[in-house]
C-alpha cells in the first residue's frame, strides 16, 4: 500500500542555515512514513500565488510533542521558498507525502558507502547519513559547496559519520573552508588512491551528479542519484517531471525516482 | 436536503458533473489512495495513440500568474497498453471512463477508438484535436472545420458510445468548429483545451519550455474558458457540453453549469490537490443545499440573461 | 554601471520602455504625485472618440485569478475636451503623449487623428481597432485584415506622426491583421488589448458585469501575449512591435523585448500600485546591471531560439 | 495639493466586533490627513491573490507610539476580507490613502446633523461622530444592523452622541436590539413628528441610502450618502467605479464621491 497522504503541516521552527538557506520543522499528527530520498509537494502560500506545490526532499522525521516532525532544508532560489522564508510560525501548510522511490539503505547498509551532498542537496543526504548512522553502518560523507558560509549543518553531518567511524570531507570552490574544488574530484581522488566505495548516494546541482554518473559508471561503482526535474504534481499524472532512462524509456521522476541508479540514467547527459 | 447530483451528457448519465480531465489524471488508477476514480462523474484518460509516443524534451512544464504552461507533447503509453493494464481496473471499481484520443491522421483516432471497443467498461470517447494533421501539413484538426467534420465523421462511424469532441480555443472560429464537430455526430463538446503560451527565462534569454510553445491551463484562463462555453451554447443550445477551464471550487462548477455546461472537467486544480475533484463536488453539493437547488440539473443553462 | 535605457519605436525615441497603457492612466494627469507622466518611456491616454461617450453601465470591472474583467465601454471626455484639457499641460511637462484613438467608423477615426494635429505635444498615435465598426455590422476592424487596412490607411494619410495600431488578441487571424496593419501604413503594432472573457455571479445566476462580456487583463495574459507578440515578431521581424499584458516586474519587460517588443506598457499593474510603472523600470535597470547589459536595446528580439 | 501616499502599514492590532465584523488598526509612520468619508485602497494578500486592493473607509485616526494608527471597521464578505481576518499581526500592508472626497463636516457642525449607518455602513460615520463631538457640534446617531450583534461599537457611539448631548438609536431588523425595522424608518419617523435635521450624513447598503435619497430630496433634507461601487484603482483611472448623476454625467466615484449630496444622485436608482 501507499502510505502517502496530503495532510495539515504547522510551520513550528525555522532556523537559518547559511545567506542563502534555511531549515523548517513541520508538525504533523501522525508519524510520516518516509525513506531517506522520498519527497513532500508543499503548499509556499496561502490562494493561487504560487499556484503550484514545490517539492522538498524530507531531511529527517522525529517525535515532536505528542505527534511527529517533518524536517526540510531549503534553499531560497524564487517566489515559493521566499514565501517559506517569511512565513509566520504557526502557519499551516499542506503537505503531500511521502512520495517518490527514496535510497536504497539496506543496500548501503550492508557496505561502506560513501555519500556526497552539493549545496542543498544536502537533505535527502543527511537523512540517510542520520539513519546509516542509527544502524551503525558505517559510511563516509562528502560534502561541498561553493562556498564555506553555504555548507550546512556540518556539525551534525560530522556527528552522524562520526558515529559509525567515518569520515566528513569538507570541500568548498572558492576553497575557503575544506578542501578547495569539487566534492567529486575529492571522492574520485581518494577512489583513485585505493579508498574503496561500493556505493555512492548523491544529491545535488546537475553538473555534479553528471560527474559522479560518468564516473562511477567508468569505476563499477553503483551511485544513487537524486534528481530534481521540475514537477507540477509529484504523482506521477502530469508526466512534467520525466527523466530518460538508458533504454529511451522517458519515465516519471516523481515516481521512479527522485533517486536512480546512474546507470539507468545514461540518456539523461546525452550531449 | 438531498441533493440530486446527476447529471446526463447527452445519452451518457454521470452521478455526479465532477470529472477528472485528460492528462492530470493518469489513466485513472495513479490517485486511487487519494481520489478514487470511481467517486467521480467520469474519469477522461491521458491522450490515447495507436502506438506509445515518448512525448516533448524536458523542459516541459512552467508556472504562471494562476496557470502553468504544459507542453509535454502527447506522451502515453499507446491504446493497447491501456487497455491490458488499466481498462480492466477501471472497469472493476465501478469507474466511468472517457477514453481522450488522438493521432496525427484521421485513421489513428480510428484505430484507437476500434481497439478500446474491444476493452471493457469504457463509456464513450473524446476526441483530442488539438494534434496537428500530418496529412494536411502540419495544421491542427481542431482549426479547420472541414477536416473536423470529417475526423468526427470517421470516428462516429466507429462507435455507437459516446462520443465528444474537445474544442481548442486556438481555433480561429471556435462556433465554426463546434458546428462542425455536431455535424460529423458528436454527441457532445468539451471545452476547452489550452490556450497556446510561452514564458521565457530572462536570464538564459530562451523560452523556458524546450518546445519554446504550449499550452496554458489553470485558474488563469477560466473568464476565457466560461465565455467560449457561454458562446458554443448560445449557438447551439441544444448540444451537450463538458466545461472545463480553471475549475477550482464548488462555485467555479456552478459558474459553468449556468453558463449552459451539462458536467465539468478539473485538471490542473488536480495538481495542486489531487483530491481536488472531491473537494470541488462537496462544495458544489453544498452550494445547492444553501441555494435550495434540489437538481443538480435545474442549474444547467439557467443563467439569467439578457 | 549606468545603463543605457532609451529605445525607438519605429522613428519616435523614447527616454526609457516603459509606458502607462490606454485606460489605466487617465488622461495623464491624474497620478502626478504618485507617478509623473514626464517619468515614462510615454504615456497613452485612454481611449479618445469625437465626441464625448458615458460607457457601458455598471458593474464594469470584476477581478478573477491574477486578472479582471473590464468593460467599461469606452467612456471617455472626447478629443476636444483632451486637448483643451490635458494636451497642453503634459507638453509642458515634458511627457511624451501617444493618443489612443478609436471610433465606430473609419471617418470618426481620422476625425480624432485631425484634431489631435492642431494640439501641441502629441508624438502620435494608437488605433483601438476592438471597437465594433457600426458600417459593417458590429464586426471588429480588428477582426477583418480588409477594414483593417483601409483603416489605417485612412489614419495615416491624416497624419505624419508615429501610428501605431493596437491588434486585438480575439481576431480569428493574428498575424494576417498585423499584416494588414502595416500595408496600411502602420509604423508600430502594439499587442495585445484584452481577451473576451466572462464572469458569473453563481448566486445571482447572472453574468458579473452589466454587459456580461469583457476583456481580460493583468498577470493572467501574460503567457498568451507573449506568444502572440513572438508569432507576430517572427512573421514581421522588421516591425517594430509594443508589448503589452499582464507586465509586473522589470523581468516581465525583458521577456517582452527579448520575444520582439521595443517598448512595453503597464496596465493593469497600475491599479494595483499607482508607480508601478516606476518600479518596473527601476527593476528592469537593475536587471541590466546585474546582467551587464549596457544597452536596452541590446536586448530586443534577442531571444535565444530555435 | 494631494496629500494621498502609498505607505507600508502594519497590522498591529485586530479586535472582533461581531460574527462577521471586526477593526484593524494600521501603524503608519506619518499622520494619515484623512477626513470621515474619505477611503483607502488595501492589499489583502501578499503576491498575486487577490489581485486588486480593496477599498475601506477609514473609521479614525490616531497617535500610536511614536507614530500614527489609522482604524478600519471591515466585514467579511469575500477572500479578500477572509484574508485581513486572519492575517498574522505584524504584517506589513500597503495603504493607498487618503482617497476620495468626504462628508462636509463644516456644514454638518454649523446645524444638528443626523448621522446614520447600516451595518458595515458604520465607518466613516463613525469616524464623522468622533470628529464632530470633539469639536462639540450637537448630531444625533441612527445605528442600524440586521441583528443585534451585528450593531457594531455601540459603546463609542454612545459616547460620542452622548458628549454633544445627541441621541443614540438603535434599529435591528429582527427587533433583538433596539427599535424592530429599519433605521430610515426610525429617522423618518421621528421627522414626521417634528423633529428635525438639515443635515443627513450616512454609509450603508445599497437600500437603504436609496429610501434615504428618496426621503430626503422629498423633505427637503441634504442627505450626504457615502457610496460603495465595485473599485480597481481607487484614484480615478479605471472608471470601473463611475456613477451617474442626475445630469447624466458618469463620474468615477472613488474621486468625485465616494460621498455624494442625495439630490446629485436621482439617476442612479432609477428604475
Ligand atoms: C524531488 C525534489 C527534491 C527537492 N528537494 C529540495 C530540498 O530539499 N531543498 C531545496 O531547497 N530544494 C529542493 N528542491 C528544489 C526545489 O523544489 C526548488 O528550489 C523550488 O521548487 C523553487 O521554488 P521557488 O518558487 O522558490 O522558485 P521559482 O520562483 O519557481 O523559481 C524557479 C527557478 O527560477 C530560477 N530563478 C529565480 N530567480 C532567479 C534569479 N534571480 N536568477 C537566476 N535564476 C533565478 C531558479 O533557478 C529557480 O529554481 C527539490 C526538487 C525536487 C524535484
Ligand atoms: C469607498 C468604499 C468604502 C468601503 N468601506 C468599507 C469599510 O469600511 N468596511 C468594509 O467592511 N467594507 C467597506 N467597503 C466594501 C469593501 O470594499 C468590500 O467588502 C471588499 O472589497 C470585499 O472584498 P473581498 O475580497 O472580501 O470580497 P470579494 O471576494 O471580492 O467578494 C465580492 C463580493 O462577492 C459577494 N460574495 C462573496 N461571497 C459570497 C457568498 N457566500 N454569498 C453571496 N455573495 C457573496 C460579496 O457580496 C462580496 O462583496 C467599502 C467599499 C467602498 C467602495
Ligand atoms: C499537463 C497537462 C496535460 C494535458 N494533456 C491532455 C491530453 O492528453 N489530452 C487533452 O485533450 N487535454 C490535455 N490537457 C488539457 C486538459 O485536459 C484541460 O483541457 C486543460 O488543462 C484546461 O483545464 P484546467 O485549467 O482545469 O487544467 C492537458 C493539460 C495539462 C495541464
Ligand atoms: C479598465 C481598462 C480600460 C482599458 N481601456 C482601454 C482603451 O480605452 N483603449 C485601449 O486600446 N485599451 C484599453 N485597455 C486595454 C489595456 O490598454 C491593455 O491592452 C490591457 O489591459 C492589457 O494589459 P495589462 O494586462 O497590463 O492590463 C483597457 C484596460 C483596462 C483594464
Ligand atoms: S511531477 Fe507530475 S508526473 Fe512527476
Ligand atoms: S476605482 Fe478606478 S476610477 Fe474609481
Amino acid at each position: 500500500m501507499i502510505a502517502r497522504r496530503d495532510v495539515p503541516a504547522r510551520l513550528v521552527e525555522r532556523r537559518e542555515l547559511s545567506p542563502t538557506c534555511f531549515s523548517l520543522l513541520l508538525a504533523t499528527m501522525e508519524r510520516l512514513p518516509a525513506e531517506p530520498g522520498q519527497f513532500g509537494m508543499l503548499s509556499c502560500g496561502q490562494g493561487l500565488d504560487p499556484l503550484l506545490r514545490r517539492p522538498f526532499s524530507v531531511a529527517g522525521v522525529r517525535p515532536l510533542g505528542s505527534g511527529w516532525g517533518v524536517e526540510l532544508l531549503v534553499k531560497e532560489v524564487g517566489r515559493g521558498t521566499a514565501w517559506l522564508r517569511r512565513a509566520p510560525l504557526g502557519t499551516i501548510l499542506e503537505l503531500l507525502a511521502p512520495l517518490g522511490h527514496g535510497f536504497n539503505l539496506e543496500a548501503a547498509a550492508s557496505t561502506r558507502a560513501a555519500l556526497v551532498a552539493g549545496g542543498i542537496g544536502l537533505p535527502p543526504v543527511l537523512f540517510a547519513a542520520e539513519r546509516l548512522a542509527e544502524t551503525g553502518a558505517p559510511f563516509d560523507l562528502f560534502l561541498g559547496a561553493a562556498t564555506g558560509d553555504e555548507l550546512l549543518e556540518i556539525k551534525r553531518c560530522r556527528a552522524a559519520a562520526g558515529a559509525v567511524g567515518g569520515k566528513l570531507v569538507l570541500c568548498t570552490d572558492d576553497g575557503s573552508v575544506g578542501e578547495p574544488g569539487f566534492v567529486t574530484t575529492a571522492l574520485a581522488r581518494r577512489f583513485a588512491a585505493g579508498q574503496r566505495w561500493e556505493r555512492v548516494l548523491a544529491c545535488g546541482p546537475d553538473p555534479m551528479l553528471q560527474a559522479l554518473a560518468r564516473w562511477s559508471v567508468t569505476e563499477g561503482v553503483v551511485a544513487e542519484l537524486s534528481l530534481e526535474e521540475p514537477m507540477a504534481c509529484g504523482v506521477g499524472v502530469c508526466l512534467g517531471c520525466v527523466v530518460e532512462l538508458a533504454d529511451g524509456r522517458r519515465v516519471a521522476s516523481c515516481k521512479e525516482g527522485p533517486v536512480f541508479e546512474a546507470a539507468r540514467l545514461a540518456a539523461r547527459w546525452r550531449p | 436536503m438531498r441533493v440530486d447530483l446527476s447529471t446526463a451528457v447527452g445519452a451518457l448519465t454521470l452521478a455526479n458533473p465532477v470529472m477528472a480531465a485528460s492528462g492530470t489524471f493518469g489513466y485513472g488508477l495513479d490517485l486511487l489512495d487519494l481520489c478514487p476514480p470511481e467517486c467521480l462523474g467520469a474519469v477522461v484518460t491521458k491522450g490515447l495513440s495507436p502506438a506509445p509516443r515518448a512525448g516533448n524534451p524536458t523542459p516541459r512544464i512552467v508556472e504562471t500568474a494562476a496557470g502553468m504552461i504544459n507542453a509535454i507533447g502527447l506522451q502515453n503509453i499507446g491504446v493497447e497498453a491501456f487497455c491490458q493494464e488499466a481498462a480492466g481496473e477501471l472497469a472493476r471499481r465501478g469507474a466511468t471512463v472517457i477514453v481522450n484520443v488522438f493521432g496525427e491522421r484521421p485513421e489513428q483516432y480510428r484505430a484507437v477508438i476500434e481497439r478500446c471497443e474491444r476493452a471493457e467498461g469504457i463509456a464513450g470517447y473524446e476526441l483530442n484535436v488539438s494534434c496537428p494533421n500530418v496529412d494536411h501539413g502540419g495544421m491542427e484538426f481542431g482549426h479547420d472545420p472541414h477536416q473536423l467534420e470529417a475526423l468526427t465523421a470517421l470516428c462516429r462511424a466507429a462507435t455507437s458510445k459516446s462520443l465528444w469532441v474537445k474544442l481548442s480555443p486556438n481555433a480561429p472560429d471556435l462556433v465554426g468548429t463546434a458546428h462542425a464537430a455536431v455535424a460529423g455526430g458528436a454527441d457532445a463538446l468539451t471545452l476547452i483545451n489550452t490556450l497556446r503560451a510561452m514564458a521565457i527565462d530572462p536570464y538564459r534569454r530562451r523560452p523556458v519550455l524546450a518546445t519554446a510553445f504550449g499550452g496554458l491551463s489553470g485558474p488563469a484562463i477560466k473568464p476565457i474558458a466560461l465565455r467560449m462555453l457561454y458562446e458554443v451554447h448560445c449557438a447551439l443550445p441544444t448540444v451537450p457540453l463538458v466545461g472545463i477551464g480553471g475549475i477550482e471550487t464548488g462555485s467555479d462548477v456552478v459558474e459553468f453549469l449556468l453558463a449552459g455546461a451539462s458536467a465539468v472537467q478539473v485538471g490542473t486544480a488536480i495538481f495542486r490537490h489531487p483530491a481536488a475533484p472531491l473537494r470541488i463536488l462537496s462544495e458544489l453539493e453544498d452550494f445547492c443545499v444553501a441555494q435550495k437547488v434540489g437538481e443538480l440539473r435545474a442549474l444547467i443553462g439557467g443563467l439569467r440573461w439578457p
